[in-house]
């Protein structure tokens, strides 16, 4: 396994949960945190794709900013490259990360054209005019936008058309990761393949390793390596796709691909329970309350994180 | 509950057509929509953004924005036109003919107010429509077994709570049980679970199969996920730039889809079971509803496309198994 | 353990003091910025054109002028704390004798109008948005643009030719029939003095005075809330929660008045203290144009006699009341909303 | 503080794609562009003068506005021509007749043709037509506006801009601030600025600067808050451009169309407020006419005669008037609340 890309330790980032204030410290109130992202630990080697699934409140947006550098943990480290990130350096490790981001809408400057949307990458590398426009042209090719399509505004634009820009302009300045934050989501089901299309063939031809984060399982297998499975701001499964899929162990994971529905098995089950609030986080592990195959120890401690075969699952169950 | 065995759909919609004005001008959202829904019979309309299916929802119940207009055609809705209804036997047709869910559960609730006092206020007008006297403890029973009948954690607390207190989920059963009260034959949902998370999803959809069973009510359920569509319904309507091109029971259409759009959303979409290779995805964009293009609206982005598809719009065509489609691969050439 | 509430209305009790802190100093540095010299501040403390130098070196030392400008803004804030607000040069007697007397005929003007506005205001604001883009909405839409154009002397001058003088069904200028005796002063404000003192004369004629000029506030501020009322209700109008309540088989008027209006209101609550400086604004010209001896009637006549100290004074008055209006808005709005009250 | 709250919220409420849906079906307010994101409204000068043109009541708005703006143009350049050349030919030249002559055998004579067009709005107590004074005092009003309303969108995009970008006690501090002068109705304020300063047309001037600027810092805060969270933004940040950068390129440009359609309704407000003190006789240069100070001299021959307050507060009204409802469409335009 070469060095990892990616590494983080111990990684936390705790929000505060109401506006505090002046006046909150007179009068010492105790102010609730949200923990988003709680003592995750993983790595994201060369060229590898890691998916990050889970629903709304798992945190794994905030982990995927944690990594691109966009926010600073409350503790434990980020290592980008060997280099661990802090508030100086963060600047020039950005050099070699890029996102692509949700909503279609809103990841372009309105008021840009396509080429200085997609060429802003370079402004800092001071290259000379002529190596940004070929670059610029080679870019826009790869995500199969004709050159027609250089001068013209993001309204102009669908959806799809839109997605593939924020793609060029992640890949212009050859970054080593892509931080894709649920790329396809906001798009419909044909447009949505169109781009994963396009994502597994860049990886494929200029080999980054990409960190995808989504809420929908059939793209994470159609696309990833390795699968991690989050809830409530910890990492429950972490392995390789096919296995985690295929094989799924950690109760959550079991839950989430039983729940969802496909064209091959007309049947759902839910899992019964909501997800959890994370300011008072169940005592012990926290799928503890949903979970079928509940025992007494579940309820006290926390499991942490436990070798399976080749995986690693956070679960009483496993030794 | 069991209702009355008649022969009249519980929904006939014939040659449907509703534009909408806007600055760039007029836009047809849907163009001659014909549909039927049998009594009892849940059915899922399936299409991407912008091809009219939310349209089609609201345009049954009389819910169309202030500028979108009713060009032709009818909506009957239990034998009565919708469209030509007015005050008091709209507000009658709503609720207890008809219920409609909607998508975005932060506002599916009055947030001014109680949950106790919305699901009252839904009670109180059933009580008036069916000239029952209103008893305040009564209604107030029957509205909390109701939100038991949706599988909600301790009615008794929800009852007390205020919209912003509540998750999604538990947002969206309020609003499934307000509807279960009016005992409404048809409930109508517009992309009810799209805003939900995926176990809380699958929570909804397994109520609404459930409820459908018990309470035989006929149920349309609006989505742009296929899957989600297959799951919950026995029959799909495929739409398509504002036209229905293909209306299919689910097996039938999941196993072999008639029209090609719907083969290729079929196609598109990556399974959870199995890694594939690569997706079959479907040229071009959306079509732009200011111009559509001439024809059947599918053509630029059909693989099949013959010269009679860019000149004529193709007929539906009555195929065996109870499905209709229309494209010129399966007749219509004629007429 | 204080509630969220508390904590929400603590947070802006105490916005409201820093503001009131920056009223003052903004008044304070303004007048400092404009006349420097301890000599110009002098001149504008005494405000007789042929003061001799002695006498503007006497007023120097009175008032401290040639100290450092923080010590001096030190003592302007004592003296604001003692309501010393200076004399007023018209009348001689200080400032704050001239406000008790006059302010609350202003308040009382401006409250009645103000109420009358918005109350119009937020029925026509209603009934434009639940009308889009149809006759009652585009016949609104005149209305308020026409309002809110109209100059407030113009409008006053009109009520004053149809009212006054063309049907003379009411009296055109004066706070009441002079001829009249005046109740004793409890609150200044004529009506309620007269309904007080039990003096139904003096009260029928001061409400008889008082219609046109306070319909002509009323006016001023319709525009601005009918705008904000249409806005805020085709918002309110477009949540599902609205087509929710459709469907429960309401009627279109329970659904617009009880659901969507409910809901629209609450952003306006927010404005009332907009309003209430929007309509004190107006009332200034108003009460000059009906010689309606209030606060604002007197500013315009302290301008032409260059009576600083009054005019300084009342603008620190009205700000005080503006913010004192917001923190009532602020009570209002967290009443209104459960989302405030229980988050 | 609610009181500048009327600003914050007019910033555009992002549109968030259901999480897991695609964007919002053909609804509503959709202007669905070559399958663009509907209720997404196209900037762009092109797209508000194919809108205004579709309108019949904004068409007159433009129209009047053009001439208001036109005529103070041509008016105030031949006055400047005036004060260099000393030459009064010039700036009487389109001028009906004389604004300051005095006729005493033609005082307060009522409307009327004849004489044509001296006398069609009427002469006032010295004999003065009307018609020319409004005509002469033209400049000085759209000379206000534009200065005014120029000056508060520099000093409220400078402030309010960095203030909601930076947030923390900046923010805080500016918001207080913006509070304390929202708290004084801009009249009242301006009075107290423009006696302090004296008299004078760059006194009133001064005030209403003074007064105006804060609306616009509340404005720009507002924008700032809501663009800086934008994915443009932050895939910036991660291109390594710096705060300044960010500023100048994207928030700053995206802040501009929203601010159009407040600024021209706002034009309107500030001859409105402009015109209500020289009525109260602020800021009046000797010898040169003023639409307010026209009508509050009027009021004492009222209502016998009662053009001389009447028409120039009609005409005030219209030039308002036609800004206001120029302002008002953009304004639901650019907020997406307009539906056809």
């Amino acid at each position: 396994m070469a060095e990892p890309i990616v590494e983080t330790r111990g990684l936390k980032k705790y929000f505060k949960a109401t506006k505090s204030g002046l006046l909150e410290s007179i009068f010492r109130r105790k102010i609730p945190y949200v923990k988003a992202v709680d003592n995750v630990n993983l790595t994201v080697a060369p060229g590898e794709v890691l998916a990050l699934v889970g629903e709304s409140g798992s945190g794994k947006t905030t982990l995927g900013r944690l990594i691109a550098t966009l926010e600073l943990p409350t503790d434990g480290q980020v290592v980008f490259d060997g280099k661990v990130v802090d508030k100086k350096n963060k600047k020039d490790i950005r050099k070699d990360i890029q996102m692509v981001f949700q909503n279609p809408y809103e990841s372009l400057d309105p008021r840009g054209t396509v080429r200085s949307i997609v060429t802003e990458p370079l402004m800092r590398r001071h290259l000379s005019r002529s190596d940004v426009s070929s670059r610029f042209g080679s870019v826009l090719s790869s995500v199969g936008l004709e050159s027609g399509f250089a001068e013209r505004h993001p309204r102009d634009l669908s959806g799809g058309q839109r997605q593939r820009v924020a793609v060029a302009r992640a890949i212009i300045s050859s970054p080593k990761l892509i931080v894709l934050d649920e790329p396809t989501s906001a798009l419909d089901a044909s447009v949505q393949s169109q781009v994963l299309n396009l994502l597994v063939e860049l990886r494929n031809q200029l080999d980054f390793s990409y960190l995808y984060i989504t809420h929908n399982i059939a793209t994470a297998r159609y696309i990833s390596d390795r699968v991690a499975t989050m809830y409530a701001g910890q990492i429950v499964e972490l392995g390789p796709t096919e296995k985690v899929m295929g094989s799924p162990k950690h109760p959550y994971t079991q839950a989430l691909l039983k729940s969802v529905p496909t064209l091959d098995n007309k049947e759902v089950a839910a899992p019964t329970g909501e997800v959890p609030s994370l300011v008072n986080l169940p005592e012990g592990c926290r799928y503890n309350p949903r979970c079928p195959y509940v025992m007494d120890v579940c309820r006290t401690t926390d499991p942490g994180m436990r070798k399976a075969e080749d995986e690693d699952v956070s679960c009483w169950l496993f030794k | 509950m069991a209702t009355q065995q008649s022969t009249i759909p519980s929904v006939s919609i014939q040659d449907l057509t509703v534009s909408y004005s806007t600055v760039y001008g007029r836009v047809r959202a849907l163009n001659s929509v014909s549909l039927d829904i049998q009594r009892g019979e849940s059915i899922s309309i399936v299409g991407e953004s912008g091809c009219g299916k939310s349209t089609l929802g609201h345009s049954i119940v009389r819910l169309l924005a202030p500028n979108a207009k009713y060009d032709s055609g009818k909506i009957e809705l239990e034998g009565k036109d919708v469209i030509k209804m007015k005050g008091h036997e709209l507000s009658r047709m709503r609720g207890l003919d008809a219920f409609m869910i909607f998508q975005d559960p932060l506002n599916s609730l009055n947030p001014v107010k109680r949950v106790d006092i919305q699901l009252l206020e839904a009670l109180r007008t059933r009580y008036k429509m069916e000239g029952k006297p209103f008893v305040e403890e009564e209604a107030y029973k029957e509205a909390e077994d109701k939100l038991t009948d949706v599988r909600m954690p301790d009615p008794e607390k929800i009852m007390t709570r205020y919209p912003h207190q509540l998750s999604g989920g538990q947002i969206q059963r309020v609003v499934i049980s307000m509807g279960l009260l009016m005992r409404p034959k048809l409930l109508i949902a517009d992309e009810p679970t799209s805003a939900l998370d995926v176990t809380i999803q699958a929570q909804v959809l397994m109520l609404l199969r459930e409820l459908q069973r018990t309470y035989r009510m006929s149920i349309i359920f609006i989505t742009h996920d296929i899957n989600v569509a297959y799951a919950v319904s026995d029959r799909m309507i495929v739409m398509y730039a504002g036209e229905v091109v293909e209306s299919n029971p689910s097996e039938q259409l999941v196993r072999n889809a008639l029209h090609p759009y719907a083969q290729a959303l079929i196609k598109s979409v990556p399974r959870t079971t199995k890694k594939e290779g690569r997706l079959t995805a479907i040229a071009g964009s959306p079509p732009n509803m200011l111009h559509p293009p001439a024809g059947c609206r599918f053509h630029p982005r059909c693989p099949y496309v013959m010269d009679i598809c860019k000149v004529k719009s193709p007929p539906p065509v009555k195929m065996e198994g109870g499905a209709v489609v229309r494209c010129f691969l399966h007749g219509g050439t004629d007429s | 353990m204080v509630s969220n509430i508390g904590f929400f209305l603590a947070r802006r009790a105490i916005n409201a003091v820093i503001t009131i802190l920056f009223l003052v100093l903004i008044i304070f540095i303004l007048v400092h910025i404009i006349l420097p010299s301890p000599i110009a501040l002098a001149r504008l403390y005494a405000n007789n054109p042929h003061a001799t130098p002695e006498y503007i070196q006497q007023v120097i030392n009175r008032y401290g002028l040639a100290a450092p400008i923080w010590t001096q803004f030190y003592n302007y804030v004592v003296q604001l704390l003692h309501g010393n607000l200076g004399t007023d040069t018209i009348t001689g007697n200080p400032v704050s004798t001239v406000l008790i007397n006059y302010l609350p005929v202003t308040l009382e003007l401006v409250i009645i109008g103000q109420v009358a506005g918005v109350l119009v205001g937020l029925y026509t604001g209603g009934i434009a948005a639940s009308n889009r883009n149809r006759a009652p909405d585009y016949g609104v839409k005149a209305i308020y643009l026409s309002t809110w154009g109209a100059p407030p002397f113009l409008v006053a001058v009109i009520f004053q030719l149809i009212f006054a003088y063309w049907l003379n069904l009411l009296p055109s200028s004066l706070v009441v029939d002079p001829t009249l005796p005046i109740p004793a002063f409890v609150t200044g404000a004529p009506i309620i003095d007269g309904l007080i003192a039990g003096n139904w004369a003096y009260m029928y004629s001061s409400i008889q005075h008082i219609l046109l000029p306070a319909a002509t506030i009323g006016i001023v501020g319709f525009g601005l809330v009918t705008r904000l009322t249409r806005a805020s209700m085709i918002d309110a109008l477009d949540k599902d929660y609205v087509k929710l309540a459709f469907m429960k088989g309401l009627s279109k008027r329970k659904v617009v008045w009880g659901t969507a209006f409910r809901n629209a209101l609450i952003p306006i609550i927010t404005l009332i203290a907009l309003i209430f400086a929007f309509s004190v604004g107006g009332a200034v010209v108003i009460e000059d144009v009906f010689d309606y001896h209030g606060m604002g009637w007197f500013t315009v006549q302290a301008i032409y006699n260059l009576d600083y100290p009054a005019i300084v004074a009342f603008t620190i008055l009205v700000g005080l009341s503006v913010i004192a209006a917001n923190l009532a808005a602020d009570l209002l709005y967290a009443a209104a909303d459960p989302r405030v009250r229980l988050t | 503080m609610g009181l500048g709250s009327i600003f914050d919220n007019m910033r555009r409420k992002p549109i968030r794609a259901a999480k897991s849906g695609t964007a919002v079906d053909l609804g509503a307010s959709a202007t669905t562009l070559e399958g663009g994101q509907a209720g997404e409204v196209s900037a762009g000068l092109r797209f508000y003068f194919l809108y205004l043109r579709k309108d019949r009541a904004a068409l007159v708005g433009v129209a009047m506005i053009t001439v208001f703006l036109g005529w103070a143009l041509i008016e105030g350049i031949l006055q400047q021509v005036t004060a260099l050349t000393g030459n009064k030919f010039y700036e009487l030249m389109l001028v009906p007749a004389n604004p300051n002559t005095l006729d005493f055998n033609h005082v307060l004579v009522a409307p009327t043709l004849n004489n044509f067009p001296a006398y069609l709005f009427g002469t006032n107590y010295l004999g003065q037509s009307i018609l020319a004074r409004m005509m002469y005092a033209a400049p000085h009003d759209a000379l206000a506006s534009l200065v005014v309303v120029g000056s508060a969108i520099l000093i409220g995009m400078l402030l309010g801009t960095t203030a909601g970008y930076f947030g923390g006690w900046l923010d805080e501090g500016l918001m207080r601030l913006t509070d304390a002068f929202l708290s004084i109705p801009g009249i009242v304020l301006a009075i107290a600025i423009a006696t302090l300063v004296g008299g004078g047309f760059t006194s009133l001037l001064y005030a209403l600067m003074v007064v105006w600027w804060p609306t616009y810092a509340r404005f720009f805060r507002g924008q700032a808050l809501s663009l800086r969270d934008k994915a443009y933004v932050e895939a910036s940040k991660l291109s390594g451009a710096g705060s300044g950068r960010i500023l100048l390129k994207h928030i700053f440009p995206n802040s501009i169309d929203p601010i159009v359609a407040y600024a021209t309704l706002d034009l309107g407000t500030v001859i409105l407020t402009y015109s209500v003190l020289a009525f109260l006789g602020i800021g009046l240069t000797i010898g040169y006419p003023e639409w307010g100070a026209e009508a509050s001299v009027g009021l004492s021959y009222f209502p016998y005669q009662w053009w001389p307050t009447i028409i120039p507060g009609v005409i005030i009204a219209a030039v308002v008037v036609a800004f206001t409802l120029v302002g008002d469409r953009l304004q639901d335009l650019i907020v997406g609340r307009l539906t056809y």
